[in-house]
């Protein structure tokens, strides 16, 4: 139904021996590359020498224990930090220097792991502001309400309502955003950040809250989004049966490093893991 | 049409209706002298208040920053249009008082527009508190300023000196340091007044509605998800202060060209903050809000001029009282489930209606 | 329609008969205009104050004519000054005394000016006041009036030849004052060694003084209210610094300060037309009446808008003005009687000209022993 | 000369900003608010401390205490009545709170006390100036100066050695893990705002003792600059406050002594916006990151 648009100016860059599923990246060039990415906060090194390729259309996990620099990554790769060492290419252009809003034109949209919504908004509202960037039209075009103001306007709410169909949320449109229930509100960063028209889509937590029928119907949902929209994904999560079951490459996070990478068989057998994290938390369960 | 639109609609019809209905009902009782001389000498600064708060508004409550130096913007309109009328008349001989009143409420928003952005461009990068007490320190800065400035007209030029009174000859002054913008000719009239106030709403509710009104709000909301969005954040919320800047400057030129004369002490902080509080009992956000409580809480003062001793305490006591009510969780929670049942009434009733 | 009215009236009363003249007063509507809330409500209470006694008396004396005071509050705003104003008119008005302070005064006599109505200033001293206006006149000096005599006060006193000036360059008062005090001082052969400024928030005064210290001022001229002037005054005495302090009208009122250490003011001079410790029976009469009524010692302020009342009064009788009279039609006869009359007041003996400027003798006071004493 | 002359009239003036901008500081540090009433609760202050040297003749050492009585109960109430309950909101609510707050104050005084300034009385604060050649330092100024050091000193101390100080310090640093260790979030903003309050009433009879007027409105316009000293010198800092206070002093006196009278305090805001554009934490803050 949507025909996304695709970015035509793609760098082919030589395949790095940072990718996860080295197959994807033959024919395809990346999305997004990490090399050496580091930052430190007053001496503490937040994230140190985080290598990592993400190919066109691949849906990898970032997953680690609590405070081992997941969300910092997420906030280095979208500019919200700016990196204090190596680089981060989107597309294959370089992002050093710019900022949040240069690194969403690149293509990157991303949801917050403590939810980000703009509250007081409506639901259809909230989905246009990621159209921003797509369906633009001036200030005094809408000051003065010229016929291009109704024209963008109604394409821009057609297509707020072709995303929020995904979900099927086309009914709580004239909701405020702030009184959804969460496991809604989840869903709705996930429509905005798709409304921005990204290459490459970082999920924070997504699952959060969640009951194991949600995470399940999000699972789904993540696939289809990525077949539909033809994006890579990327994200955090703390459940490993969603993360085990949607994610074709996995990076393993451990104190700011990365300490294992590979398929989903990969990392449940990498004893390094075991012990770092799953183990630890098979404990914790048990 | 979808409901949010429907009320959208709704709204700003009613806010239309209720600003024309007004004039059209004064005007009437100024045609056949059924209005007393105080509430007719009060038409145009009401005019001036309204848009005033309503402009206050896009920043506060649509921008989400707080602006305490909106009486800083009114001075330099005041000023501009006073010493523009003035020009014209002097300079020009330019005796349509329609013609110079127009031009100078341009201007007055011009110059307020530029002096916004000037100040918006170094103060918008900060955030919350710092952004409050910078705008007041600005509001401060251009009244010390306009204390020390001297403008007069000779032989049709403009002669500008400051901090010290330096005039050629035969000099008319338009704007004598403490002694503020003198000799001005009262051109103002209410019929303007209604026109400015009908485009500040044109522009402000316009604007709420568009795309780059959305980006405001967004801003306002959330800063970083809507940077994550792509939205330049500063880009919106300087569009929001630069429109509101000039709207109080056409308001000042208004009220300015009002007076026989303006003085700096008439746009202090204590003014500001005359104007947050029409903003803040209005409604943040709410720009029908704004008129109505401009427009009353101008009026009714004069109506109770016995208790004008108490007003500034009333004051003090609805602003806390209004805020502590509104941002509560407790509170708020108590005061919905209160209004809950009402509205489950109504609501339930039109589906009711709907489905019949 | 209002006029016929008024005219049908006036017929009336003319042919009840001169004897309704005698039992009947005629009543004089004034409605005084002064800040009576707000930073300024000193002043205008003070007026309101003193033309109520003057009215109370004119009152009780059963006279000619009764005075009925309608008084609205213009809070020192030059937009609320219209309100009282419009106010004051839609309450049956036909005279304003009004309005106290400067610049509320400018913005309500045009209005005035051109609606036709007869505006008396008690003590609204700028020039901007009376000019290009033939309907508003005033009892006290203007600013530049004030200047140039305390210019020439000082110059013929011998007093001494260095100057230092410090100003409210925020106040239309003080700029008027310094202004031609400059001007004069210059044709005086007075230098002015040292001009600093401060503006209504202003506390510290540490610069100012330090200024005039060192550049060896003998007279520190001080065209000011007395709150900035208590406050120099104090920073002076902590440098040891002690020059003639010469100040105008607006330092009346400083020994009145609640706590205010009287030593400090000790030797300061001041241009004033009243002071309250003066033993001549109408100043003495003025005051006791007024500690009686509000348990307080009346101010120069008070003194011009009790004259006030009189001035008006003696102009009415001039002019015939009689009860109901519509303001339009009292204001061109008053305009024409204040020129005629001269009042002896409290203030001294004052008549006026056409521009509605008063013309009377200034005189300066030394405080001693925390005392006004007359030269 | 002159330059020493100004100097001093400067470290007087900053010195005054210094013990007002540690009030300002303690609050925001802690409650991370900007207590726009903090200026009145001086004027109270001062006001309740005129009261006893005037009308009720208690020495001048008991009016004080008495003083910082009144300002401490007040500021406990303030904080408790309506600060408390916006907690959780954004800080636009918050700050107009405050704003009504200092409105408030400002109209109770003028109920209780009316317009007309009074003329704060002469203790041994305002004693006679010290001497040394020819330039004089007034003794209020000294005391002012030793009092804000011995109020550095004490809160330095406080925060670092007493339980309630480490308290403070953990509530400023991440209101939600401090609550989380079981310290009391509420009773530690209360007593913060005491222990502001009760400086703010030494400030205000220091203020009064250097500048005698008091009206209803003498604390706003110290309140606003003494602000602009604590972000001058880095908001939450209590070294800061001091330094940024006796600079932003300097430089109004020498903004007025050698560049204009006329534009004191235009340059006092133009130095707040400069330092909150080159250096927004001030010179002693330390940066604040958002979490994201």
């Amino acid at each position: 139904m949507s025909q996304v648009k695709r970015r035509a100016n793609v760098k082919m860059v030589p395949l790095q021996s940072d990718a996860i599923v080295p197959e994807r990246d033959i024919d395809k060039a990346p999305v997004l590359e990490a090399r050496h990415l580091g930052i430190e906060f007053g001496g503490l090194k937040a994230v140190d020498d985080f290598n990592l390729t993400i190919g066109r259309t691949e849906i990898a996990g970032l997953i680690g224990p609590n405070g081992a620099g997941k969300t910092t990554v997420f906030n280095l790769i979208t500019k919200v930090y700016e990196p204090t060492m190596g680089a981060v290419l989107i597309n294959g252009h370089d992002t050093k220097g710019l900022s949040i809003v240069q690194a969403s034109k690149l293509g990157i949209a991303r949801t917050f792991q403590n939810i980000r919504l703009f509250d007081q908004m409506t639901v259809e509202e909230n989905v246009r502001i990621g159209l921003h960037n797509q369906i633009k039209y001036d200030m005094a075009t809408g000051i003065l309400r010229l016929p291009r103001y109704w024209k963008q306007e109604k394409r821009q709410h057609e297509k707020a309502l072709e995303l929020l169909h995904i979900f099927d949320m086309e009914k709580l449109a004239d909701e405020t955003a702030g009184s959804l229930p969460y496991g809604v509100q989840r869903r709705l960063e996930i429509v905005r950040a798709l409304a921005t028209n990204p290459s490459l889509l970082l999920l924070d937590e997504p699952a959060a809250g969640m009951n194991p029928h949600e995470t399940e119907e999000l699972m789904e949902n993540i696939a289809k989004i990525r077949d539909q929209f033809q994006i890579a994904i990327l994200l955090i999560e703390h459940d490993m049966s969603l993360v085990m079951g949607v994610c074709e490459g996995i990076c393993v996070l451990n104190f700011g490093k990365v300490i294992a990478k590979g398929t989903a068989d990969e990392i449940q057998a990498n004893p390094v893991v075991i012990e770092a994290y799953l183990g630890k938390k098979k404990e914790a369960q048990a | 049409m979808t409901k949010a639109k429907r009320n959208r609609l709704i709204y700003n019809i009613v806010t239309f209706a209720l600003v024309i209905g007004a004039f059209l009902l004064l005007q009437s009782m100024i045609a056949n002298k059924s209005i007393t001389r105080s509430l007719k000498g009060q038409l145009v600064p009401i005019c001036c208040w309204v848009v005033m708060a309503v402009s206050l508004n896009l920043v506060i409550g649509i921008s989400g920053e707080l602006s305490l130096g909106h009486a800083g913007f009114m001075s330099v309109g005041a000023y501009t249009g006073a010493v523009i009328s003035g020009w014209l008349l002097n300079a020009h001989g330019v005796d349509n008082t329609t013609l110079r009143l127009v031009l100078a409420i341009v201007a007055g928003g011009m110059a307020a527009g530029v002096m916004g952005a000037l100040i918006g461009i170094p103060v918008l990068r900060l955030r919350g508190d710092y952004l409050a007490i910078v705008t007041l320190a600005f509001g401060e800065i251009i009244r010390n300023l306009v204390n020390v400035l001297y403008v007069g007209v000779a032989d049709g030029r403009l002669t500008f000196s400051f901090l010290n009174k330096s005039m050629p000859e035969g000099v008319t002054m338009l704007v004598d340091g403490a002694k503020g913008a003198v000799k001005i000719k009262p051109i103002s009239t209410f019929t303007a007044g209604f026109v400015l106030i009908l485009i500040t709403l044109i522009v402000v509710l316009n604007l709420v509605n568009s795309r780059a009104g959305r980006a405001i709000k967004a801003t306002r909301d959330n800063r970083i998800a809507a940077e994550s969005m792509g939205v330049p954040v500063t880009k919106y919320k300087m569009m929001a202060f630069v429109t509101a800047a000039a709207l109080a400057g056409m308001a000042g030129a208004l009220y300015g060209l009002n007076s026989s004369t303006v003085v700096p002490t008439q746009f202090t902080f204590n003014q500001s903050i005359n104007v947050l509080v029409f903003v803040v009992l209005g409604g943040l956000g709410n720009v029908l809000g704004s008129v109505i409580s401009a427009t009353l809480l101008t009026v009714l003062p004069e109506m109770l001029r016995a208790f004008s001793d108490y007003r500034m305490l009333v004051y003090a006591v609805v602003l806390i009282l209004v805020m502590i009510f509104t941002n509560n969780p407790l509170i708020r929670s108590v005061l919905s489930s209160a209004v809950a049942p009402i509205k489950r009434a109504l609501r339930g009733k039109k589906q009711g209606g709907e489905t019949a | 329609m209002k006029k016929v009215f008024a005219l049908l009236m006036a017929a009336c009363m003319l042919l009840s008969g001169v004897s309704a003249l005698a039992d009947e007063a005629v009543t004089l509507k004034i409605a005084h205009i002064g800040p009576t809330t707000g930073a300024a409500a000193l002043y205008g209470l003070a007026t309101l104050h003193g033309a109520e006694i003057a009215a109370q008396e004119i009152n009780e004396a059963n006279g000619a004519f009764k005075i009925e005071l309608i008084n609205e509050d213009d809070e020192h705003n030059v937009e609320k000054v219209i309100n009282a104003y419009n106010a004051a008119l839609d309450a049956g008005a036909q005279m304003i005394l009004g309005t106290t302070t400067s610049k509320p005064c400018e913005a309500a006599g045009a209005q005035g000016y051109t609606d036709r109505v007869f505006f008396l200033t008690p003590s609204a001293s700028s020039t901007a006041v009376i000019e290009d206006k033939d309907n508003v006149f005033q009892i006290c000096f203007t600013d530049p009036n004030q200047g140039s005599a305390s210019a020439q006060y000082i110059a013929e006193h011998g007093l001494g030849t260095k100057i230092a000036v410090i100003y409210n360059n925020a106040d239309v008062y003080s700029t008027g004052i310094r202004d031609t005090f400059v001007a004069e001082a210059a044709e005086k052969g007075l230098e002015i060694v040292s001009e600093t400024t401060f503006t209504d928030e202003t506390t510290d005064f540490s610069v100012q003084v330090a200024d005039a210290q060192n550049n060896g001022a003998e007279i520190v001229f001080l065209p000011m209210y007395y709150t900035p002037a208590s406050l120099i005054l104090k920073v002076a005495a902590d440098k040891d610094f002690h020059p003639i302090f010469f100040g105008v009208d607006g330092m009346d009122g400083i020994l009145g300060v609640e706590g205010f250490d009287t030593s400090l003011a000790e030797g300061v001079m001041l241009l004033t037309p009243f002071v309250a410790t003066a033993t001549d029976e109408k100043t003495v009469n003025f005051v006791t009446k007024y500690q009686k009524a509000y348990g307080e010692i009346p101010i120069q302020f008070a003194a011009d808008a009790y004259d006030g009342i009189y001035i008006l009064v003696a102009a009415a009788e001039k002019a015939g003005i009689t009860s109901g009279m519509e303001p339009e039609e009292v204001c061109d006869l008053m305009i024409a009687a204040m020129q005629e009359i001269s009042v002896d007041g409290l203030t001294g003996s004052m008549t006026w000209d056409e521009s509605g400027a008063v013309t009377k003798t200034p005189m300066a006071a030394t405080i001693v022993n925390g005392e006004y004493v007359f030269e | 000369m002159i330059f020493l002359d100004n100097l001093i009239n400067g470290l007087s003036l900053g010195s005054i900003y210094a013990i007002i901008a540690l009030g300002y500081t303690m609050v925001y540090g802690i409650a991370k608010m900007l207590n726009f009433a903090h200026g009145d609760v001086i004027m109270i202050g001062a006001y309740i401390a005129f009261c006893g040297l005037q009308y009720w003749g208690l020495p001048p050492v008991i009016a004080i205490l008495a003083a910082m009585a009144v300002c401490t109960l007040l500021g406990v109430t303030i904080e408790g009545l309506a600060y408390r309950p916006l907690r959780q909101a954004t800080s636009l609510a918050v700050l107009i709170t405050a704003i009504g707050m200092s409105y408030l104050l400002q109209n109770i005084a003028l109920m209780i006390w009316g317009a007309n300034p009074k003329s704060f009385p002469r203790t041994f604060i305002n004693g006679a100036s010290i001497r040394i050649g020819q330039l004089s330092i007034s003794s209020a100024t000294i005391w002012t100066i030793l009092a804000n050091i011995v109020i550095m000193v004490a809160l330095t101390l406080f925060t670092a050695k007493t339980k309630m100080g480490k308290a403070m310090r953990c509530v400023s640093e991440d209101r939600g893990a401090a609550e989380l260790m079981g310290i009391n979030v509420n009773r530690t903003i209360s007593m913060t705002f005491a222990i502001g309050s009760a400086l703010a009433a030494i400030a205000g009879v220091l203020l009064c003792s250097s500048y005698p007027i008091l009206q209803p409105t003498t604390g706003s316009m110290p309140g606003i600059k003494a602000f602009t000293a604590a972000v001058f010198g880095g908001i939450g800092s209590i070294p800061g406050a001091m330094i940024g206070g006796v600079l932003l002093g300097v430089i109004e006196i020498f903004g007025k002594a050698y560049i204009s009278t006329e534009l004191g305090d235009a340059i006092v805001f133009a130095v707040l916006i400069v330092v909150l554009l080159v250096k927004p934490t001030g010179l002693l803050g330390k940066p604040v990151r958002e979490k994201v």
